[in-house]
């Protein structure tokens, strides 16, 4: 084969094959002076050498100054994962001199050192790829990334602090920003909360005043009781379907003024209030919470009489001056052009009733953290009173920790917020009640700034911590003290004996789980998800906020458990990657689409329907198949079914493949 | 309807009425019962702790049992049906396991590959009987008596594949179904000491007091079990139980389906209520479900009979 | 006064096989994901009279303080509830490793005197071995006559009312044809009378 | 197959979800039989009947296909295509004498490394049972090479037309 090159007169393949050490992380496993040695006997190769570091300064630099000296035009460095470094060694490859697509990868570290346990299967297993890698590497051509223009707006889906954050500093850049958040306000969960910690602040004062930036800010665009339907496109150049649910309310002229809440036939509300969790009731026309933004109310078609078909006098029409009620809205769908996309969709709290030793629905004066966060804040149901589900005044709490969490049953994962929170709690429900607190641990986990003084602190304050998981909750008394109370049976596992202590109120910190819709917004966005379900990030130390899908990124608890400080610094990251692709003002597309060739095309109009982007057209007049480069994505489908074999898809040819699957094989 | 039927050791002594009772419902349901020709017994936690490997070869001889007559094998005893279901996962799961048991079976002329079920009579009444099958016969209606359905460890743990292992209802469902109101028993599930009665009875009969206690204190009139040991457990012990506590009343402990068969009518004496050491029998004239007298011991009573089949 | 005991374990304490005996069990291989969480002591419903909660015995069996593990009478007052074992967040099969212990103690004779349990074990493992059945009453009757010959005494008024309803009998047991069991649990080399 | 020979398997891994999840097998530091080469593609859709069948014919005892999980594909639908590919090609080798069990595929996502690891160690346990793969006489002479003369005949041929 490689005399025929010469032969068509085509240039001398030169090859230049590096293997990396990777400290040890490869040569531990992999004898690569032996590899490399093997692989300075193939043909072509002109130079084969192992290396401490191939991705360090000096590594990169090695293969520069060989393709200058051994005038190389083909480079195959066997290291870590392409996904990892590929792009590295292709630049270091146009460094010097030549184009970076003539640069190929070999895993041997992923896929090699670290997975098996032989030196010697797993040295010989380099020495196969990377006679596959050698074999296929020579017909490889050069190739240009093409540029395409960005979309200079960006879409953050999710209204929760990371969704504002993240909003609010491109918006600052004077990016235009579409914010669309499924409530009827933003907020998200850290607007339920009462307090924050390790300091204490207050919640709502200093989420309040970035909410109401929000919806102030000239580069925002607010969309409320909203979700994103469908996104198409690709990294910059994204069109996005969003569906503005009817609010029954004409946005423009309503002022929030309550008027209608208050004139509702309803006197009372009938509906459990999502904003204080099911502590209390809402009417079917409603505002979320007095610092709700947009400061609009809207109208809940399932419980409203009217929307319902029932018969009603509409006294809420009447209240409104302003006329802004409207029962004949519908929902609306709006189409924006995007260049970036920041998914910061959040999370949601573990349903405790999985777990039925804590007794969650069955005894009244279990609750969830959340519940508390509502009761013990001012502005909640009760004002701040803590008054349990039976109206006593709680005298005793029981705090119970990891609730779902690091639980093979439920949630494998540790929820990471739920030590500090629950201390957070311990604190404000002494302060409200007096009351004495016991906290079951596994392990307090502290780590960040201020927290383990913050332990220190609740411990200073005389708050019981237990080393147990609470293994029971009952309302059975077996002596005199039990009666009438909720009984925690749990080893005290640093005194070494079981106790039962007997409380009036039980506090379940519940951890954090991804949303039940989790994986239609993944499917939607086209990226991935961890096993538990949060959304993968492309690297998880060097590249967090990215995703395998470009242009698309993450922040806050939809990409794992974090706490407020945690998901503002992402948030930030987020815009951050966002702002770089929408500032560069253009994306680099990579080669890897296909090309058809109209000689071999026979017209046939078999790769037509299978391509999902209908990137392929028949040209009538020349009786084939055109592909149209913008909108290919490099799939390869309709290069495998094409019958004639006239498509070709570039970085992965038939040849080049056919030749890798050879070399690999014919390596004993 | 048709199944093989492992007894167990307890079934034939101790536990007689429970045989007795499931059996005769079963006659009256049409349900076929085939004891398994020669079981042996099931190896109960003892052998476990023995011999290991062996334990599963004595167990899954009586699958092997029931597959060479191509049925599933139902098991009454709660402690029987959770050491064969749990030898039946491990032949499943693990490879030493099957072996073992391959290689002891095949030795003694027997194998198991894994076909035969087993089940539990709770889970047959309820899943595999028609809807109403047995509600249509009964004609004694349990109206007006409270029961605390117990049913202890073996049936919901480690697996529990035809209940609620945090809140089993089975027995709760067919005891309603012959008219009897249920009460919450909050302990259904808890432990009944097991072997430890006996053999470590300070550690033991405390679980069966707190067991006895909640039932009296929720006005049960009766508990019903599903497990011979926890029903001599429950029953038995209870003047032992009374020296420490003499405010403890007696409490009748019967076997679920010495209910049903009373509902459906059935002659007391072939539903063993005459072996109760404390009697229900006149608590369930007082109700006015059983009319007549006492059934009387028969005037010689046959030993308690091994190896009937 | 009792005299003053150091409590200090060294490494030569440890044996080195005995967690990794344990650990090869069927049903005992997740030991060591255990987090020490204490759910299994928290419910296990007998762990208020052992001297050893199930938690410490899983984290003195990890690390093969083979003698703690077996001198405790932790294992002999399980009673196989399974609570434990299906509340573990770790999903350990903390009762497979009690009976796994449990036959590590008989195996090795190491248990204290005054359990019966084992005792029980061992005639119930002959009975069966024999007969291929159990005949309770014979078992209970041998059982507390070897053990607490008093208390057998002052049951006797329940023996009394069980021989009366037909509950109790001294009969014995025994399948019709033994022979093919036997074969069968003499076929394998782990057998327990062998190993101990 | 003697114990100490290990089968040869050929795998060919969609870059979204399996490569990325064979990856975190290696973060992950799992550890599994040294019997897997690992081809890239963009999408299991990329994969070519030939591709399998080459495999095969230059000696592999197995074939895996890792592909997202259905629904899941980075490119929609590739991974279905796929599949139909998959049912044909095994019908095809039972034809041809190859045992069909030595093509494998499997849906990994990104996350399963474990999944990664469990199947490579089957197959591999899979194709010591079965043996070394031989090559029935008749596909022996089948090869790769022939196809690849054609066209670059016809090529020539072709180009000329168009020069013409």
């Amino acid at each position: 084969m490689m005399t025929e090159l010469h032969q068509n007169g085509q240039e001398e393949v030169r090859i230049g094959y590096f293997v990396c050490h990777c400290g040890t992380n490869i040569a531990a496993m992999i004898d690569v002076a032996a590899v490399a040695e093997y692989v300075s006997t193939l043909p072509n190769v002109v130079v084969s050498k192992d290396y401490r570091y191939m991705c360090s300064e000096a590594g990169q630099d090695l293969i520069v100054q060989d393709i200058k000296e051994h005038r190389l035009n083909r480079i195959v460095v066997a290291a870590c994962s392409p996904l990892l470094h590929e792009r590295t060694f292709r630049t270091a490859t146009q460094r010097g001199g030549i184009n970076p697509f003539f640069c190929h990868m070999v895993n041997i570290r992923e896929h090699g050192s670290w997975v098996h346990e032989d030196r010697a299967e797993a040295t010989e297993k380099a020495k196969a790829l990377a006679r596959g890698a050698i074999g296929r590497v020579k017909y490889h051509k050069a190739l240009e990334k093409r540029r395409e223009p960005v979309t200079p707006a960006a879409l953050v889906v999710g209204g929760g602090i990371a969704g504002i954050q993240a909003a609010l500093t491109l918006a600052n850049t004077g990016k235009k920003v579409y914010l669309v958040e499924r409530d009827p306000t933003i907020g998200g969960h850290m607007a339920k909360f009462d307090k924050t910690f390790p300091t204490l602040d207050c919640a709502a004062c200093i989420l309040t005043p970035k909410m109401s930036e929000v919806y102030a800010h000239p580069n925002i665009v607010l969309w409320t009781y909203s979700e994103v339907e469908g996104i198409e496109g690709y990294v910059g150049n994204y069109q996005v379907r969003v569906r503005r649910k009817a609010r029954y309310i004409d946005e423009e002229l309503c002022v929030g003024c309550l008027d209608c809440v208050d004139e509702c036939v309803f006197k009372v509300g009938n509906v459990d209030d999502e904003f204080n969790v099911g502590l209390s009731k809402r009417k079917p026309v409603y505002m979320p919470f007095p610092q709700a933004v947009p400061k609009l109310v809207v109208i809940d078609p399932v419980a409203c009489t009217h929307l319902n078909g029932g018969n009603c006098q509409k006294s809420c029409v009447d209240a409104c001056e302003r006329a802004a009620i409207n029962f004949d809205q519908t929902d609306t769908i709006e189409e924006i052009k995007v260049g970036a996309v920041i998914v910061a969709t959040g999370f949601k709290t573990f349903d405790p009733k999985r777990k039925p030793l804590y007794g969650y629905g069955k005894y009244p004066n279990v609750y969830t953290a959340l519940e508390v966060e509502r009761l013990v804040t001012s502005c909640g149901p009760t004002e701040g009173e803590v008054v349990c589900r039976d109206g006593r005044t709680p005298k005793k709490i029981g705090i119970v920790h990891c609730v779902g969490s690091r639980d093979h049953q439920t949630n494998r994962w540790c929820s990471r917020v739920c030590c500090m929170y629950s201390m957070k709690l311990a604190h404000l429900l002494h302060e409200h009640t007096g009351a004495e607190i016991y906290n079951f641990y596994i392990d307090i986990r502290a780590p960040g700034k201020g927290y383990e003084e913050f332990y220190e602190r609740l411990q200073e304050e005389g708050n019981h911590f237990i080393r147990g998981r609470v293994a029971e909750i009952t309302d059975i008394p077996k002596v005199a003290e039990e009666e009438g109370m909720l009984t925690i049976r749990v080893e005290d596992s640093l005194a070494g004996f079981v106790r039962r202590i007997p409380v009036d109120m039980v506090v379940l910190s519940t951890g954090l789980e991804p949303h039940a819709d989790s994986q239609d917004v993944r499917r939607m966005f086209n990226i991935s998800c961890s096993r538990e379900g949060f959304f993968l990030e492309r690297h998880p130390k060097l590249a967090p906020v990215s995703t395998t899908t470009d242009g698309v990124y993450l922040a806050g608890c939809c990409q794992g458990p974090k706490d407020i400080p945690d998901t503002v610094a992402q948030a930030g990251a987020a815009a951050a990657e966002a702002l770089t692709l929408l500032d560069t003002g253009y994306v680099e597309m990579e080669p890897s689409v296909s090309v058809v060739d109209p000689i071999f095309c026979s017209g046939c109009k078999t790769c037509l329907n299978l391509c999902p982007y209908h990137a392929i057209t028949r040209d009538d007049a020349k009786g084939v198949a055109v592909i149209n480069p913008v909108l290919c994505k490099g799939c390869g489908v309709c290069v495998a079914a094409c019958p004639s074999g006239a498509i070709t898809q570039n970085l992965f040819e038939d040849r080049e493949i056919f030749e890798e699957i050879e070399e690999v094989l014919a390596y004993a | 309807m048709r199944y093989a039927y492992f007894p167990g050791c307890s079934l034939k002594s101790s536990g007689r009425a429970y045989e007795e009772s499931f059996l005769a419902v079963c006659r009256a349901l049409e349900i076929g019962m085939d004891e398994l020709d020669d079981w042996n017994c099931c190896g109960a936690t003892a052998y476990m702790s023995v011999d290991e490997a062996n334990s599963h070869v004595l167990a899954t001889r009586n699958l092997a049992l029931a597959e060479r007559v191509g049925l599933d094998v139902v098991v009454p005893c709660a402690g029987c049906y959770g050491v064969l279901a749990k030898s039946k996962e491990y032949f499943e799961k693990y490879s030493s396991v099957r072996n073992a048991v391959t290689t002891g079976l095949a030795a003694g002329g027997f194998a198991y590959e894994g076909r035969a079920q087993v089940r539990h009579p709770l889970d047959i009444l309820s899943n595999d009987l028609p809807p109403r099958a047995l509600r249509s016969k009964v004609k004694k209606p349990l109206k007006g008596l409270k029961v605390a359905c117990y049913y202890g460890c073996r049936l919901i743990r480690p697996v529990s594949p035809f209940d609620d292992m945090h809140d089993p209802q089975t027995m709760d469902g067919l005891l309603k179904s012959v008219g009897a109101r249920m009460v919450e028993y909050g302990l259904k599930g808890k432990c009944c000491g097991g072997s430890l009665t006996g053999t470590v009875p300070e550690a033991g009969l405390p679980m069966c007091y707190d067991l006895l206690k909640e039932a009296h204190r929720l006005e049960a009139d009766v508990i019903a079990t599903a497990c011979p040991l926890c029903q001599f457990n429950l029953e038995c012990y209870q003047d032992d139980i009374a020296k420490k506590h003499p405010d403890l009343k007696p409490m009748p402990v019967v076997y679920f389906t010495q209910l049903i068969g009373v509902a459906m009518g059935l002659d007391p004496k072939d539903l063993g209520l005459h072996r109760q050491i404390v009697p229900i029998e006149p608590l369930l004239r007082e109700k006015g479900i059983l009319g007549g007298e006492d059934a009387k011991p028969k005037a010689k009573e046959p030993a308690a009979a091994g190896g009937r089949s | 006064m009792d005299p003053i005991e150091r409590e200090i374990r060294y490494e030569s304490d440890r044996d080195p096989t005995f967690a990794d005996e344990i650990r090869a069990m069927p049903g005992c291989e997740l030991m060591d994901r255990c987090i020490q969480c204490a759910t299994c002591s928290g419910i296990c419903p007998m762990s208020d009279a052992m001297e050893l909660t199930p938690r410490r015995i899983i984290e003195l069996t990890r690390n093969g303080f083979k003698n703690d593990v077996l001198r405790a009478n932790t294992i002999w007052l399980c009673t196989s509830c399974y609570q434990c074992q299906v509340e573990c967040p770790k999903k350990i099969g903390i009762t497979d490793i009690m009976y796994a212990l449990k036959s590590k103690a008989i195996e090795s004779g190491a248990y204290g005197k005054k359990f019966t349990i084992p005792i029980l074990a061992r005639e119930f493992y002959a009975m069966v071995k024999a007969n291929g059945r159990v005949s309770e009453s014979r078992l209970v009757q041998r059982l507390f006559m070897k053990t607490q010959p008093t208390r057998f005494l002052g049951m006797g008024r329940l023996g009394m009312k069980l021989m009366k309803t037909g509950r109790f009998s001294n009969k014995v047991e025994r399948m019709r044809n033994p022979e093919g069991l036997r074969r069968a649990l003499e076929a394998l080399p782990t057998d327990g009378r062998k190993r101990s | 197959m003697p114990e100490d020979t290990q089968p040869r398997i050929l795998a060919f891994f969609c870059n979204w979800c399996t490569y990325t999840a064979a990856d975190l097998a290696g973060v992950s530091r799992m550890k599994y039989a040294a019997t897997s080469r690992v081809v890239r593609v963009m999408c299991s859709g990329r994969i070519d009947p030939q591709f399998v069948l080459s495999a095969f014919a230059k000696g592999a005892d197995g074939v895996l296909i890792g592909g997202c999980h259905p629904g899941d594909c980075h490119y929609i639908s590739g991974n279905t295509k796929c599949l139909r590919r998959h049912r044909l090609l095994k019908r095809m080798l039972a034809d041809m004498g190859i045992e069909p069990e030595r093509l494998r595929l499997e849906w990994i996502s990104a996350s399963e490394g474990d999944r990664v690891k469990t199947v490579i160690n089957e197959m591999t346990a899979d194709l010591k049972r079965l043996g070394p793969l031989k090559l029935p006489e008749r596909c022996v002479a089948w090869d790769v090479e022939a196809i690849d003369e054609e066209p670059d005949h016809a090529e020539a041929v072709a180009k000329e037309a168009v020069h013409a």
